[in-house]
C-alpha cells in the first residue's frame, strides 16, 4: 500500500484501508433526494443499511442546493458551490453528461489511484454477477476510472394500449419504426381524438443523451469523435430534425414540455411517448386501472439500425481527506453492490447495471418476470453507445445552445438547417481552442 | 337671487349627530355667520349646503328648487375652505381658472377672467406662482378669487382666516366684507372666532352641538343672549355669571347671592327665585367700598396694553371687570362692583334660558 | 370624508364598480381557492375540472405528510419567519431611530446606501455569501438562512418614512424628561409605533416565510423549509399534483390564517403609514 | 424757547459687534457622546449591508476582472475588461435587455393600471365591501411563489388546465415563444398587484379629500376631479410603483421562471436576472456572470437616478 | 435659585440664523415672555435653553454653571411643549410620573407625588386615561404637570396655549400666572399672542429675526415701543403708523403730513425732519370738524362687542381708531382726529428706532 500523504491537486495516492474503530462521518450529495417518495425512502433504506454494515462509517445525505423542478440539472452548480467554500461533499452522484467537466475542470479524484485499478475492477466484476460489459467503462476517463457507473435508463417508446385499440392498432405490436411511429400517431390523432406521439429528446430540458441516439440512429453524430469539432448541424441531425418538426405540424406530436408531456402520458392523453425508461414507475401509476402501457426499444430509421444511449449517473469520490476517500469507497462499493442494486430494481424500477441478477433466482428474478417492460430494454443494451459529453468548461452552453435550436426548430417554427447551423457556429466558439 | 332655506337639516355619523334638525332661512344677499365653539358642526352644516354631504334628514332649497338631492357639481355655489383646499400642482392662474375650466369656457375667456380677478385681489404677480410658495394671506386670497371668478349663487366660507396670523388678519376681514358689499351676493361665513362675527355678520347663528342656539343679528346676539351658552361664547373675557336669587325687598326686584346685591330696577313683588346672573366684564364699575353691589376681592390686574382687566373673587365666583387703562386697583384690594339694571342678565338656573321680565301691563326686559 | 361621501351618486355607477371590483376580486382569489380545491380531492378527481370538489378526500394531505417531515418543515418556516421578521425589525428600528432622531455627517449617503440594495442583483452577491455563509460555519442551520436577510432596506425605508410622521417633540421631551436615547427608544418610539411595527413585521414575516430560493441553497441536507417540500412533489416526471397541493395548501395556511385575523390591522397600518 | 434733539433709542447691547464673542470649549468626552449614537444605532444595520451585500458586490466586482472556473486550487487569471467585451459581444445580452423591457412594460398594467383602478373603486363603494375588496386583491401576494407557480401550471396545462378549458383553446401558454412571457407576466402581476393596491390605497388616503370637494364644488364632474385632481396628486406615489416596477419586476419574476420555464421556451422568458443565473449557475462561467452583475448593477444606477429625476419634475408633491 | 444668563447666543440653520447674538440675564422668579412674529426664533431660543439645540455660538449660564455643553438630561429644565408632547400609550399618571421614573424614584414615592401634583391641577379623576380621551384643556394641564412633577430650576413653555379657544385660553392663561406666583420659579414662556405676553410677563423680550428687538416691562415694551416693529407688533389693532414731517411752527414742533397736523407739545425751533408718526387707536379721539388734527373718512365701523374699531382713509394711509361702543360715526362720514401729545411716538423714518427729545437743559421724553 502507498502513503497516506496527500497531493496538491487532490489526492491522487493510495488511500489505507479504515482501522475498525476508526469513526469517519461522509457526505453523500445525489439529487435523489431531491424528490419526495420512493427515492428519498429507498436510498434513506440504503444509507442506514450501509451504516449498520460499518458502524464506524456515518453518512449525510443531502440533495443539491438549488430548487429546479429537476434536482438532476442542480448537480454541478450545487457541487461548484461547494467546492468553492472549500467544503465538497465527499461522494456526489453526477451524469454523464458531466463526465468531462467532472473530471477535467472539477477534478474528480480517480479511483484507480485511490484504491488501485484491482479493486475498482474487482468491484465491478462483483461477488456472482459482474457490470454490463457497455456499463463498465462509462465513467472512465482516458483509461482511468473516475466514476463508478451507478443508475442507468435507456429511451423507450412507451404505448398507450387503450388508446392503440381505439384507433384500431394493434397494441401489441408496437411501431419499430419512425415512419409506422408517425402512422400510429396519425391514427390515434384522428381516431381517439387524443394527441399521437410525444419525443422527449427535443427540449432543452430534455437535455441530449436521446436527442445524441436519434441522430445516431440516423448515422450521424453530433460531435466528431476526437471531440474538437460539433457536427449537430449535419444533414443526419438536420433530417431528424426535420423528420420530427413535420410531425409537429401535422399536429400529431404536441407542443409540450417534458413535464407536460410526461403527465399528459401518464393521463391517457398521449398514444405514444419516446421516454427514459426511468420514468416507468409513473407511468404505471398513472394507467393505473384505467389505461395499459405498453413498451418497445427505440424506433429506428428506415433500413438503419436503432442506437440507443444510455442516461444515468455515477458515483464521483471529491472527499480530501484519505480517511473520508477510503470511506467513500467503502460507500460507492456499496451502493453498487448486488444487494443494493436488488433494492433499487424492485423499489425504484431502475435498470440494475449487474444485469445477471435478473436471471438470479436470489436477485432480481421474479421481478423481472413479473415486469414485462423489461426485456425490450434489456435487448437495446446490446447497441447501447454511451451518452458523449460535450467538452470544455463551455460544455452547458454547447449543449444548451444545440438542444434550444432542436427545440425552436421543432416547436417553436425555426427552419431545422439554419437554426442548427447557427446553434453550430455559436457553440463551436465556446469548444477549448474554439475562439473564446 | 340666492335664498337658502334649511329645512329640518340633520346629519348623523354613526352614534354622532353633527348637525341637528337646523332650520334656517338665509335671504338673498345677507351675510350669515355660522359661530361655535370646536366640533359643534359648523363645518358639517357648510358641506351640507354645498352638496359634500348628503342629509341624514330635512330638506334643501335654493330659492325655489329642492336642491336636496342635487350633486354639488349642479348647485351654483362656490365654497372657501378652511385649508384653502388649493391644488397643489396648478399654479395660481390654473387654480383661479379651474370652475371655468370645468366649465367649458374657451381659454381665451378664462384667461381674460382670471387676469381680471387677479387684478381685483392684487395676484397679478403671483399668477405664475405654485400655492406652496405662497405666504397664508397670499393663498388666501387665491383661494377667494377662485369662489370670486365665476359669479356663484352664493358663497360659502369655512373659517377662512383661522390660519392667518392677527395683522393679515384684520386686514382680510376689512377686505372680505368690502367685497360683500359691493357685489351683494349671500354669504354664509363659518368662524370660531368672536370678533369676526362680530364685525362682518349681517346675521349670526350660533350653533351649540349642532342645535341652533340662538340666530340673530350681532348686537342682539351679543345684547340679548338667549342662554348662557349664548352669553359667555361671545364676549372676551366672556360675561360673569353668578348664581343668584331673585328677591323683592321693598317692592322692587334685586339679585342677591354671597356677598351680592344688586337692584333689577324692576317694581315687583315675587316669591324668591333661584337664577344665574350674568353681567359682562365692561359693564362692571367700581363703587365706593361698602355699598350695595357686588363684594369682591382682586386677585390679579392684567394689562392688555389699552385696557385692563380685573379678576376678582367673589363669594366662590370669580369674576372679571374690564375697563380702560389704568383702572387704579390692584391685588388685593376689597372692592364693590356695580352695573346698572339694564347690563344684568338673567337666565333660568336650570334650563339656562334667558329670562325677561314680561309685566302685567306693558312687556319690559330685564 | 371623502369625495364620494357627496350627493348624487348614481346607483348603477356603483353597482358598475361592485361589478369590476368583483371580476378582479374572484381572479386574484380563484388560483388560491383551486389550490385548496384541488388538495382536497380525490386522487383520481385531482384533474377534474368541477368547481365544487366533491367528494372530500384528505388522502393528498396524508401522502403529503407520509412523504415529508411536512410538520418539522412548518415548524422551521416558521422559526425562521419569526426571527427574520423580528431581527429585521430590530435592526430596521434602530437604523430608522438614527436616521429620524439625529442629523449627521453621511447621512445622506448611509441612507443611499439602503436604497442601494433594490439595485444589487441578488444572483450577484448569493455565491460569495454562500462561501461566507461557510466560513463562518452556519451552513445548514436556520441561523444560516435567517442572518444575511436580517437588513431589510425596505424595513428601513418604510419604518423611516413612518418615524418621520412621529412627533418629535415626544423625543425632545423624554430627553428633557431625564431619558437616554435608548430608553426614549423603548419607552416612548416603540410603544407609539407598535401597530406599525406589527404591520410591518407581518409583511416582513410573510416575505421571509415565502422565501425558498436562499434556504435551499443553505439547507441541502433537509427539506427544512415548506417552501423546498413544495420541491419535491414536482419533478421532470411530472408533478405529484395532489400532495403537491396539499404542501402548498398548508405552507400558505398559516399565512392566510394570520392575514385573516389580522387584515384589518395590517391594511390599516400600510394605509395610515402614508407610503409614498 | 427750549432747544433740544431727537435722538434714536439704542437697540439692546450686541456684543458681536462690540468684537466680545464669548466661547465655551467642549471636551472631546462630551463631544464624542454628542456625536456618536446615530452612528452607534445604524452599526447593526450598515454592518450587515456591508457583509451581505457591499463586500459580496465588491467581490463580484474583482471577479469580473477574472477568469476563473471557481475552484479553489485553479488559478485565477486576471483578463482586465476582457469578459465585459464578451459580455457585450453575446447576441443574448440585447435579446434579454430587450426581454426585460418587455416584462417592465408588461407589469406596469398590473402594478399601476389596476391597482389605480381597484383603489378607485374600493373608495367607491361602502361600508365593509371596500375591506372585502382589498383582503382578496391582496390575499395573492400571501401564496409563495413556489405554490403559485404550482397553481399557474396547473391552471396552463395545455390539455387539463382550466384556462385551455374555459377559454375553448389549446395553447400551451408556457411553452409556446409568443406566450410565456405573457403568461408570466400575468402570473407576477397577479402576485404583486394586491401589494400595488395597498400603495395606491395608502397614497389617495394620504391625499387631502378637500381638494376634490373643492373640485366638485367647483363644477368638475367626477372623471374631470379624477383626471384633473386625484392622478396628478397621486403621481408621487405612482412614481414610486413604477420605479419599483422598473427595478424589481426582473426580480419578481425570477422565481417564477426557474419554475415554470428556466427561460424557455428558445429563450424566449430569459430576461437579464434569468440570464445573470445562467452564466453563473449553470454555466459557471464566474467571470461573465460577474461582469453581468456589475453592469446590471450599474444600469440599473442609472435608471433609478433618471427615473427619480424624471419623478422629482413630474409629480406633483402635496403639502 | 435659578438665574438663566444667555451670552451672545447664535444659531444658525445652514444659511438662516435663527437666533442671532442674544444676550438676556434672566433672575431668579422672573417670568420672561418671548414675544415675536411667526418664525423670529422663539422655539429655537428655548430649545438652545434647553439644551435640544447646541449653539453656534455663545455661553449659557445657570447660576454659576456653564451649561452650554451639557446635555439636557443633565440641566435642571422642565419644558411644557406647544403640542403638550404628552406620550400617547401612557395614561395621565404615568405621563406625569415619567420624569420621575426617569430618576429611578421608588413607585411609592413617585405615585404619591403624582397625586399631589394631579390633586392641585384637578386632574385627579382623569389620572387613568389615556392623552386621546383628554380635551385640549386638560392635555395642557397634564403636559404642565409632567413639568411642576419634579420642581425644576425654570420652567420653559412654548405656546402652550396656542392649540385651545378663546374660553379656554383664557382659564388657562390665569392658572398658570398663579402658578407662577405661588411657586416662584423662574418661567421663560413662548408665545405669538400678546395678550398672554402683556398679562403674564414680568418682562418681555421682543424678537425680530432672531435679535432681540426690545425687552423690557410689558408696560415698557407697549407704552414706549423702542421701534416700529415692535409699535405695531403688540396692540390689536396695531399702532397707526404715519409718514410725516416735524415742523417747527410759531416755536413749537408739530407733526404735519397730507391732511395730518398735530401738535408735539414741544417748544423748539429745528429744521424740517422726515419721521414715522405713530398713534394706537384707543388714543385718538374724534374732534370738532374742520380743526387741527387729522382730516379722515370713515370706511367702516366694526363692532367688537363692547368696543367699536373705526376704518379711515386719511391721505393714503388708513387709520383705526378705537373706542367704546357706540363711537357714533358711521361709513362715509368725514371726522377729524387727535391724539394728545404724550400718545404720539417718532420713530425715524430711516432706521425705524424710537425718537426721545432730548432737551438741552432738562431731559424729556417726547
Ligand atoms: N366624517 C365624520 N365622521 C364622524 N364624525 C364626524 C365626521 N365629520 C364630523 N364629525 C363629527 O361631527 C361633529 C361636528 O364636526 P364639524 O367638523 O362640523 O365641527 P366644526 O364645528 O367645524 O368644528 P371646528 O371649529 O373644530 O372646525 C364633531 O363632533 C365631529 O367629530
Ligand atoms: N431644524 C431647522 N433647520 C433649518 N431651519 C430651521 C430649523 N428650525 C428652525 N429653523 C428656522 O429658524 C427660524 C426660526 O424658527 P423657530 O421655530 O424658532 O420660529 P418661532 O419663532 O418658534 O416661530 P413660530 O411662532 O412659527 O413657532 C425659522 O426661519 C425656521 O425656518
Ligand atoms: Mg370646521
Ligand atoms: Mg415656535
Amino acid at each position: 500500500l502507498g502513503s497516506t500523504g496527500t497531493g496538491s491537486e487532490g489526492s491522487v495516492s493510495r488511500v489505507p484501508e479504515l482501522a475498525p474503530d476508526q469513526e469517519v462521518s461522509i457526505v453523500f450529495e445525489s439529487y435523489n433526494f431531491g424528490q419526495a417518495g420512493a427515492w428519498t425512502d429507498t436510498f434513506n433504506e440504503l444509507i442506514a443499511a450501509f451504516e449498520k454494515e460499518h458502524p464506524n462509517i456515518t453518512v449525510t445525505a443531502q440533495k443539491p442546493q438549488g430548487n429546479s423542478a429537476n434536482p438532476a440539472t442542480d448537480t454541478i452548480s450545487s457541487l461548484q458551490s461547494q467546492l468553492t467554500a472549500g467544503s465538497p461533499p465527499d461522494v456526489v452522484q453526477l451524469g454523464f453528461s458531466d463526465l468531462d467537466f467532472t473530471i477535467n475542470e472539477l477534478k474528480a479524484l480517480p479511483l484507480d489511484d485511490l484504491v488501485g485499478r484491482d479493486a475498482v475492477q474487482a468491484n465491478f466484476d462483483g461477488a456472482r454477477h459482474p457490470y454490463a460489459p457497455s456499463a463498465r467503462t462509462l465513467g472512465d476517463w482516458e483509461g482511468k476510472t473516475y466514476g463508478v457507473p451507478f443508475v442507468f435508463s435507456t429511451p423507450m417508446l412507451y404505448v398507450n394500449k387503450k388508446l392503440f385499440t381505439e384507433a384500431g392498432l394493434d397494441p401489441e405490436q408496437p411501431p419499430t419504426t419512425w415512419a409506422e411511429v408517425r402512422d400510429a400517431a396519425q391514427a390515434i390523432d384522428r381516431r381517439t381524438g387524443k394527441d399521437g406521439v410525444y419525443v422527449d429528446c427535443l427540449t432543452k430540458t430534455a437535455k441530449d443523451w436521446c436527442f445524441q441516439a436519434l441522430v445516431r440512429s440516423h448515422g450521424g453524430t453530433v460531435i466528431s469523435d476526437d471531440r474538437t469539432r460539433l457536427t449537430f448541424a449535419e444533414k443526419p441531425s438536420i433530417d431528424v430534425v426535420r423528420f420530427m418538426r413535420d410531425m409537429v405540424r401535422e399536429g400529431i406530436m404536441p407542443n409540450r414540455t417534458q413535464t407536460q408531456a410526461v403527465e399528459s402520458f401518464a393521463r391517457g392523453d398521449l398514444g405514444m411517448i419516446l421516454e427514459s425508461s426511468a420514468i416507468q414507475g409513473m407511468f404505471l401509476q398513472g394507467a393505473g386501472d384505467a389505461w395499459e402501457l405498453g413498451a418497445a426499444a427505440m424506433p429506428s430509421f428506415e433500413g438503419k439500425q436503432a442506437v440507443p444511449t444510455n442516461s444515468g449517473a455515477a458515483l464521483f469520490v471529491f472527499a480530501q481527506d484519505p480517511a473520508k476517500q477510503r470511506a467513500a469507497w467503502e460507500l460507492i462499493k456499496f451502493l453498487t453492490s448486488e444487494r443494493a442494486y436488488t433494492t433499487i430494481a424492485t423499489k425504484i424500477g431502475y435498470l440494475p447495471l449487474r444485469t445477471g441478477l435478473v436471471e438470479d433466482p436470489g436477485g432480481l428474478e421474479s421481478w423481472a418476470a413479473d415486469n414485462p417492460y423489461l426485456a425490450p430494454n434489456l435487448a437495446q443494451l446490446e447497441h447501447l453507445e454511451p451518452w458523449v459529453s460535450m467538452p470544455g468548461p463551455s460544455y452547458l452552453q454547447i449543449r444548451d445552445g444545440m438542444m434550444q435550436a432542436v427545440e425552436n426548430a421543432v416547436f417553436q417554427g425555426a427552419g431545422p438547417a439554419e437554426a442548427l447551423r447557427s446553434a453550430q457556429q455559436e457553440a463551436s466558439a465556446l469548444l477549448p481552442g474554439g475562439e473564446r | 337671487m340666492s335664498r337658502i332655506q334649511l329645512q329640518g337639516i340633520t346629519r348623523r355619523f354613526g352614534p354622532v349627530t353633527a348637525v341637528d334638525d337646523v332650520w334656517l332661512d338665509i335671504a338673498d344677499g345677507e351675510f350669515l355667520v355660522l359661530l361655535g365653539p370646536s366640533g359643534c358642526g359648523k363645518s358639517t352644516l357648510l358641506r351640507l349646503i354645498a352638496g359634500l354631504l348628503p342629509p341624514t334628514e330635512g330638506r334643501l332649497w335654493l330659492d325655489d328648487t329642492d336642491l336636496t338631492h342635487v350633486p354639488p357639481q349642479q348647485r351654483d355655489l362656490a365654497m372657501v375652505f378652511q385649508s384653502y383646499a388649493l391644488y397643489p400642482h396648478l399654479s395660481v392662474a390654473r387654480n383661479i381658472g379651474f370652475p371655468l375650466r370645468a366649465r367649458k369656457w374657451p381659454r381665451a375667456e378664462i384667461r381674460a377672467k382670471v387676469a381680471e380677478v387677479a387684478a381685483t385681489l392684487g395676484l397679478t404677480a403671483l399668477l405664475d406662482r405654485k400655492p406652496k410658495e405662497l405666504s397664508g394671506g397670499q393663498r388666501q386670497r387665491v383661494a377667494l378669487g377662485r369662489a370670486l371668478v365665476r359669479d356663484p349663487g352664493a358663497f360659502l366660507l369655512d373659517e377662512p382666516l383661522s390660519n392667518l396670523d392677527a395683522k393679515l388678519r384684520t386686514g382680510t376681514r376689512a377686505e372680505i366684507a368690502e367685497l360683500h358689499r359691493s357685489l351683494g351676493t349671500t354669504m354664509v361665513y363659518v368662524t370660531h372666532d368672536q370678533v369676526e362675527a362680530m364685525t362682518m355678520a349681517t346675521r349670526i347663528a350660533l350653533l351649540d352641538e349642532g342645535r341652533l342656539a340662538q340666530l340673530g343679528t350681532p348686537s342682539e346676539v351679543y345684547d340679548r343672549p338667549a342662554s348662557v351658552f349664548a352669553a359667555t361664547f361671545l364676549g372676551s373675557p366672556a360675561m360673569n355669571i353668578l348664581d343668584a336669587t331673585v328677591r323683592s325687598a321693598d317692592g322692587s326686584l334685586a339679585a342677591h347671592g354671597k356677598g351680592i346685591e344688586l337692584s333689577l330696577g324692576i317694581d315687583a313683588v315675587l316669591p324668591d327665585r333661584p337664577v344665574r346672573l350674568g353681567v359682562r366684564p365692561e359693564h362692571l364699575t367700581f363703587a365706593p367700598a361698602g355699598g350695595r353691589g357686588i363684594h369682591a376681592v382682586v386677585t390679579a390686574v392684567e394689562n392688555l396694553g389699552s385696557e385692563e382687566v380685573v379678576q376678582c373673587l367673589a363669594g366662590e365666583g370669580r369674576i372679571a371687570v374690564r375697563g380702560p387703562r389704568p383702572l387704579g386697583v390692584s391685588a388685593g384690594d376689597a372692592v364693590t362692583l356695580t352695573a346698572r339694571p339694564e347690563h344684568l342678565h338673567l337666565f333660568d338656573s336650570a334650563s339656562g334660558r334667558r329670562l325677561t321680565w314680561q309685566p302685567e301691563s306693558v312687556p319690559a326686559s330685564v | 370624508m371623502t369625495i364620494d361621501d357627496a350627493v348624487g351618486e348614481p346607483r348603477v355607477r356603483r353597482l358598475g364598480g361592485h361589478l369590476v371590483l368583483g371580476v378582479l376580486s374572484l381572479a386574484c382569489v380563484f388560483p388560491v381557492y383551486w389550490l385548496y380545491a384541488t388538495s382536497v380531492r380525490a386522487p383520481g378527481d385531482v384533474y377534474s375540472l368541477s368547481v365544487l370538489p366533491w367528494p372530500l378526500s384528505t388522502a393528498s394531505y396524508a401522502d403529503a405528510f407520509a412523504k415529508n417531515d411536512v410538520l418539522g418543515m412548518l415548524l422551521n418556516t416558521g422559526v425562521v419567519a419569526v426571527f427574520s421578521a423580528l431581527g429585521q425589525l430590530l435592526v430596521a428600528l434602530l437604523a430608522a431611530y438614527a436616521f429620524v432622531a439625529w442629523r449627521f455627517p453621511l447621512q445622506r449617503l448611509l441612507y443611499l446606501m439602503f436604497v442601494g440594495t433594490w439595485l444589487v442583483p441578488f444572483q450577484a452577491t448569493m455565491l460569495p455569501n454562500y462561501v461566507l455563509l461557510s466560513r463562518l460555519g452556519l451552513l445548514e442551520t436556520l441561523a444560516g438562512v435567517i442572518v444575511p436577510t436580517l437588513c431589510s432596506a425596505l424595513g428601513v425605508l418604510l419604518l423611516r418614512e413612518h418615524l418621520a410622521g412621529f412627533p418629535k417633540e415626544l423625543l425632545d421631551a423624554a430627553r428633557m424628561d431625564g431619558r437616554s436615547s435608548w430608553s426614549t427608544l423603548w419607552l416612548v418610539v416603540v410603544p407609539a409605533l407598535r401597530p406599525a411595527l406589527a404591520a410591518l413585521g407581518i409583511l416582513l414575516a410573510i416575505t421571509a416565510w415565502n422565501e425558498y430560493f436562499w434556504p435551499a441553497m443553505v439547507l441541502q441536507r433537509s427539506n427544512a423549509v415548506v417552501q423546498l417540500g413544495l420541491r419535491s412533489f414536482m419533478g421532470t416526471e411530472g408533478n405529484d399534483w395532489g400532495p403537491l397541493m396539499a404542501t402548498a395548501g398548508l405552507a400558505c395556511l398559516p399565512v392566510l390564517v394570520l392575514y385573516l385575523v389580522l387584515q384589518r390591522h395590517i391594511v390599516n397600518a400600510f394605509v395610515r403609514s402614508g407610503l409614498k | 424757547m427750549v432747544s433740544g434733539t431727537f435722538v434714536e433709542v439704542a437697540p439692546p447691547l450686541r456684543a458681536r459687534e462690540a468684537g466680545v464673542v464669548p466661547a465655551s470649549r467642549e471636551s472631546w468626552w462630551t463631544r464624542a457622546r454628542r456625536i456618536a449614537p446615530p452612528y452607534l444605532y445604524l452599526t447593526p444595520a450598515v454592518v450587515l449591508l456591508v457583509v451581505w451585500t457591499y463586500q459580496p458586490l465588491a467581490q463580484t466586482f474583482v471577479l469580473s476582472l477574472h477568469s476563473w472556473n471557481l475552484v479553489p486550487g485553479t488559478p485565477m487569471e486576471e483578463v482586465g475588461i476582457a469578459n465585459y467585451e464578451r459580455l457585450l459581444g453575446t447576441p443574448e445580452l440585447g435579446r434579454s435587455v430587450w426581454r426585460t423591457v418587455v416584462v417592465i412594460l408588461g407589469m406596469l398594467p398590473f402594478t399601476v393600471v389596476i391597482p389605480v383602478l381597484v383603489a378607485l373603486l374600493t373608495r367607491r363603494v361602502r361600508g365593509r365591501a371596500q375591506g372585502v375588496y382589498r383582503a382578496l386583491v391582496f390575499a395573492p401576494m400571501l401564496v409563495a411563489p413556489v405554490a403559485g407557480a404550482a397553481v399557474w401550471q396547473w391552471l396552463l396545462d395545455p390539455s387539463a388546465g382550466a384556462v385551455n378549458r374555459v377559454l375553448g383553446t389549446d395553447v400551451n401558454w408556457l411553452n409556446t415563444t409568443g406566450t410565456a412571457q405573457l403568461s408570466i407576466i400575468v402570473i407576477t402581476g397577479w402576485h404583486v398587484a394586491g401589494f400595488a393596491v395597498l400603495v395606491v390605497t395608502a397614497g389617495l388616503t394620504g391625499i387631502n379629500p378637500d381638494y376634490a370637494a373643492a373640485a366638485q364644488v367647483d363644477g368638475a364632474s367626477r372623471s374631470q376631479v379624477t383626471r384633473w385632481i386625484t392622478l396628478p396628486l397621486l403621481s408621487p406615489t405612482l412614481a414610486f410603483l413604477v420605479l419599483m416596477t422598473v427595478l424589481l419586476s426582473a426580480q419578481w419574476t425570477f422565481p417564477l421562471i426557474d419554475t415554470l420555464t428556466q427561460g424557455g421556451p428558445v429563450g424566449s422568458t430569459t430576461n437579464i436576472y434569468y440570464l445573470l443565473w445562467e452564466y453563473g449557475f449553470r454555466h459557471h462561467d464566474a467571470g461573465l456572470a460577474a461582469a453581468a452583475g456589475v453592469l446590471f448593477f450599474a444600469g440599473f444606477i442609472v435608471v433609478a437616478a433618471l427615473l427619480t429625476r424624471l419623478a422629482e419634475r413630474l409629480s406633483h408633491h402635496d403639502d
